[in-house]
């Protein structure tokens, strides 16, 4: 991806969401406004070859990813026409052929699995990496330890990477995790570690590109502990907890802002060349509504279809 | 009660039952995620942490293993731990501790150590999918040394939370998603409900329907349509899978000569088999049916969840066919998932 | 089979089809706590670590939760794992990776993707105590998803495994403890046991018994006892629990008339609760009683063990009390805990 | 303690196992030749108040922490007259009377237990810790990433000792374990650690009461790794994976043996003296066995006594 394409993608997933949540037909939603640097910034750095797998906010993942916004859509709206038949819903989509393995709503659930698709990576002999991505709520459970350590062991290609949004639902990551950077949880196990600023894309992809060399040379996993903010409540009915003047504050650090702020001193775009990604993208998420729209729900006979 | 009795929610019922007992005994303490200021996923913890402080209302990590064994140590050395894991799906993550050790402790120290803990957790289907949905009782009530209570209306919460608190040992509360916004009657202040009793929610005569938790909201409006009928169901709201009131299922069941078990979880190895398994030990001859989920994951789509879980047509339905059969001589029962085109 | 047919030790079984199923497929791979060059706890997996060597018999850390995650992420990810965790209340670990995802994982993609992972794991008494001697297969058998098999003697073993490697999505294959240094004839190479098919391991005519894993051994001998009081028993061995062959169940039970459950689980919404509500789902006027372990923990104490869970005695207690209450017309089911002083 | 007392019970450790080994009638036993610097130095440091829980090889432990070796011999032959009454057994005993919250034989199943019981003590504003004694085994499992958290955030009064003895039953650690030290795992979460020779009774002794001072002031968690040896197979029953020459090597690193002599060397025992430290030691394990012996079994009726 280059620095367009990044701010592309940043612009749909913010989109897309906000288009999502106006509905009033999604249930709920996890969404990401805020973080879309750290999704933007993993991707770009990932091969075609690699898997993805996430937690449950996983919407700008699995469109920076490259999943078709369409299928997407009508996932979360519980279409059959979604990326799985509208069964998956939010938290849980996946789409293995564009290397987006899938989303797990279960905290830290993920990363054991996400070891295992690289044991299976490193068998079959691929170049390929596999990245999980987790929450810093993700990093309190038992399971980052076990995985950090057979990862270790067995020199799996696997990336972790830690969106630390600073909060899990209510609870500041201060008060969840003693550790003062949660990088420094893989110190231990040998495994190389870095704390990037996860509100500029940039930095994100440099970070996650020079880990995923490691990884993918053979060197075992590598760790990346992007630090980023969650613009908004934990899910479209959650309370939010914050006080405005937090929010305020928090919410001028867009990294979408700040890359059109880059480009538009690097003279890489201009009023017209971004007012033409703004309609481009909103070209995209309104077809992927239409599409979603316009496909039906499954049918009750589908509540036991593959089952097993 | 009158209809004039002060209304509260099922959360509200929960939250004034734990905040009494921490006003009571100073040795209670609350662990769990999103428990302290913002008063839990379902606001069921709201006030508590103004009122005792984070010292004894405690914030912690989604760390569901530890935390469960944090509040069973603390248990066994003389606190009264209420550890809170929102979605019974990860109780998954905390069955060690509270399987492996709590439920044995008494057991294993002959009586030298106990863990008077209450894991409170919620249950069932509400649009949140494959890992928020499921409704794991029968797990629980086949452990021997858990209590296992799964109330369907604010005072049974209330007072299920009084005694869980006053127990000896480790008590699951199993509470329920859609419950939370139900209003009911104020229960009364400091009378708990006692464990093993089972309650009849609605008399009747024709049949009778057990369940626990919201399905008994769910029967007792089947019960409501099927009045119009002409069919007179009999509800009896489990409130304690273990112990199981059989006493009072087995009255029930002299009366009416039929039983419809329902549940909300799955039908294989669950609480109907088992309520259904016990009563036959006391009396013969019975018209006995089951209700339940399909066997299948419970999607969060809208149209797959109801297509998975009893809902009142399926319910009545179940009532339907089994008194039919009985009419027509059918020698015993009838199982009824609660799926698509099942019954 | 022939008596001269060669005997091989129920362990002995188990390695030979992972080692088959190893050579046929190159994608078989095997994690688990000194499963490498020690050979398993059991010697089950002897010769495995020397013929395949470590990259496919892997040996791991003591993290039953992460193990069982990597088993079913590379399994996802196309290979065949045998995760093995020793004992069965360590599964307690493995939920999460194996209900909350693997069990679901074909459902909620819509078929895109599967785990075929097996999780051999093994239950039952011996000595070994509160934690390291739970039977929970009528957990596992719930979960809609899982197929769950627990074969009874080497050659059930063999075919069993060998299914289990060969199959769409993710399998519990359920050993224990004490059949582990039982010689049985050897298994036919290649012939794997079909999922979801009982076998009649002993014909009779007055009641069936239905058993699963090392209690089908139990009742054979129970059957042997009670041949000499002129009893005659046929014994089911259910060997497939998820799915459960409920024709072989119902077509013995239709010619004997009458069924004793045995299991050396809980009672408690167990495997006997379910065989007789889905039997009763489609015959009347049955005699059914069932034999489980008596409701408490299993102490490594011999003396409090052998009380806890059936024996041949208590099994035989069990078909002569159901058979006298037949004859004296009783109208349906005794139960009897497997306890002290039960039955 | 002072060292002929912890010379005593080294001896009592090793002489209680050997003769609970032979005997025909314990089932199998994990016994803990090697490691008895480990349990005597550590009980050396505590005070009565206190708590200690272990894993699963935990006679070394009990008889240290002063549970009484006659109700330890009864637990373990399963007679009435066993601390639990002969319920608990082999790697369940608990005398909490005595400072010995217990044993739990499920691997890591203590460490939050334990972390539970430092909590209870916080909380009543006793000035007493709690101290968990877990395998280098343990140090793979989940559990103890989320207690050394939760400790650290809320500064527990909890005290992590890793019994280090290289193996878990044939793996060794170094297959099982990526870091290069097993404290290193404390360090993300800001908890002192150190690493202890555990053949060395004396150090062990040390490295745990000034460890366990910290933890007393108030300072939150430590841990301390005690590098030892098992000197017999896993369990009784249980196959020897290593060669005679390396056990060989092993056993004569013997921490009764160094004791002893440099007790020697510092003229502080005698042959004589040791030979009366034997017969007292001897002395206590007739004893222990008489009593146990003398016990009956418990009824078959004790089976439904005291669930729940
Ligand atoms: C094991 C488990 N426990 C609790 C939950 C409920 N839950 C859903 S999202 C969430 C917050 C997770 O925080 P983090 O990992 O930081 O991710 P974020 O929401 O910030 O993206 C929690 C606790 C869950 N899904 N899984
Ligand atoms: C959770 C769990 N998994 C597996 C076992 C089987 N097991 C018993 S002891 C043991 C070895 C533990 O090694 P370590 O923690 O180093 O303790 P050590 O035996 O060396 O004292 C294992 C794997 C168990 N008891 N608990
Ligand atoms: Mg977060
Ligand atoms: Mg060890």
């Amino acid at each position: 991806m280059n620095a367009i394409e990044r701010l592309r993608t940043m612009m749909l997933i913010r989109a897309f969401e906000r288009t999502l949540a106006a509905r009033p037909d999604h249930g709920f939603q996890l969404l990401s406004a805020g973080e879309e640097a750290v999704a933007v910034g993993l991707c770009s750095a990932l091969q075609p070859g690699d898997q993805l797998l996430t937690g449950g906010r996983s919407i700008g993942p699995a469109l920076a990813r490259g999943v078709d916004p369409k299928t997407v859509m009508a996932e979360l709206l519980g279409k059959s026409a979604g990326v799985n038949r509208g069964k998956a819903g939010r938290g849980h989509l996946a789409d293995p052929e564009h290397g987006f393995f899938g989303a797990h709503a279960v905290v830290g659930g993920n990363l054991s699995i996400a070891a295992g698709v690289a044991l299976a990576q490193q068998l079959s002999g691929q170049p390929n990496i596999v990245c999980v991505l987790f929450g810093d709520g993700a990093a309190g459970s038992g399971a980052l330890h076990e995985t950090l350590n057979i990862a270790a062991l067995w020199k799996l290609p696997l990336l972790f990477v830690c969106n630390n949004n600073q909060l899990s639902v209510s609870t500041p990551r201060r008060a969840a995790l003693a550790p003062r950077r949660l990088a420094d949880l893989a110190a231990p196990f040998g495994v190389p570690a870095q704390t990037v600023d996860g509100m500029d894309v940039v930095a994100v992809a440099e970070a996650i590109a020079s880990a995923a060399r490691g990884v993918r040379s053979g060197a075992g996993p590598a760790f990346v502990e992007c630090e980023s903010e969650r613009f908004g409540p934990h899910s479209t009915t959650a309370r939010e907890t914050r006080d405005p003047e937090t929010l305020e504050r928090i919410r001028a650090r867009c990294p979408i802002l700040r890359l059109t702020g880059d480009l538009e001193l690097a003279g890489a775009v201009s009023p017209a060349s971004l007012a033409t990604l703004e309609a481009e993208v909103e070209a995209m998420v309104a077809e992927a509504v239409a599409f979603a729209e316009a496909a039906p729900y499954p049918s009750p006979s589908e509540a036991l279809a593959d089952v097993g | 009660m009158s209809a004039k009795a002060p209304r509260v929610f099922f959360r509200e019922a929960i939250a004034r039952a734990i905040a009494e007992a921490m006003r009571a005994d100073p040795r209670v303490i609350v662990l769990g995620q999103d428990v302290g200021a913002f008063g839990g996923a379902y606001r069921e913890f709201e006030g508590l942490y103004a009122e005792f402080g984070g010292a004894r209302v405690r914030d912690t990590p989604v760390a569901e293993a530890a935390i469960m064994g944090i509040g069973v140590g603390a248990a066994a050395a003389g606190y009264r731990t209420l550890v809170s894991i929102t979605y019974m799906d990860f109780v998954m993550l905390a069955l060690d501790p509270l399987v492996n050790y709590a439920a044995k402790l008494r057991f294993k120290t002959a009586g030298r150590l106990t863990a008077p803990v209450v894991l409170k957790t919620t249950a069932g289907a509400r649009g949140q999918g494959v890992a928020h949905s499921q409704c794991l009782e029968s797990w629980l009530m086949s452990v021997p040394g858990l209590t296992v209570v799964a109330p369907s209306n604010p005072a049974d919460a209330y007072g299920l939370m009084r005694s869980a608190l006053r127990a000896d040992g480790p008590v699951v509360f199993v509470d329920h998603k859609r419950l939370y916004p139900i209003p009911g009657n104020a229960p009364a202040s400091d009378v708990p409900v006692p464990f093993g009793q089972a309650r009849i929610a609605r008399p009747g005569t024709d049949i009778t329907i057990t369940a626990h938790s919201f399905m008994v909201q769910v029967a007792l409006t089947a019960a409501d349509a099927l009045a119009k009928e002409g069919l007179s169901v009999e509800v009896v709201d489990l409130r304690s899978l273990a112990p199981l009131d059989i006493d009072t299922i087995a009255a029930s069941v002299s009366r009416t000569g039929a039983l419809l078990t329902v549940e909300e979880g799955q039908l294989t190895c669950g609480v109907g088999a088992e309520v259904a398994a016990r009563l036959r030990e006391r009396q013969g001859g019975l018209n006995v049916a089951r209700v339940g989920a399909i066997a299948a994951p419970v999607s969060s789509n809208h149209v797959l969840e109801a297509a998975a879980i009893p809902d009142v047509e399926r319910v009545a339905q179940g009532v339907r066919a089994l008194l039919r059969a009985r009419e027509s001589g059918h020698p015993n029962s009838v199982c009824s998932g609660g799926g698509p085109g099942a019954v």
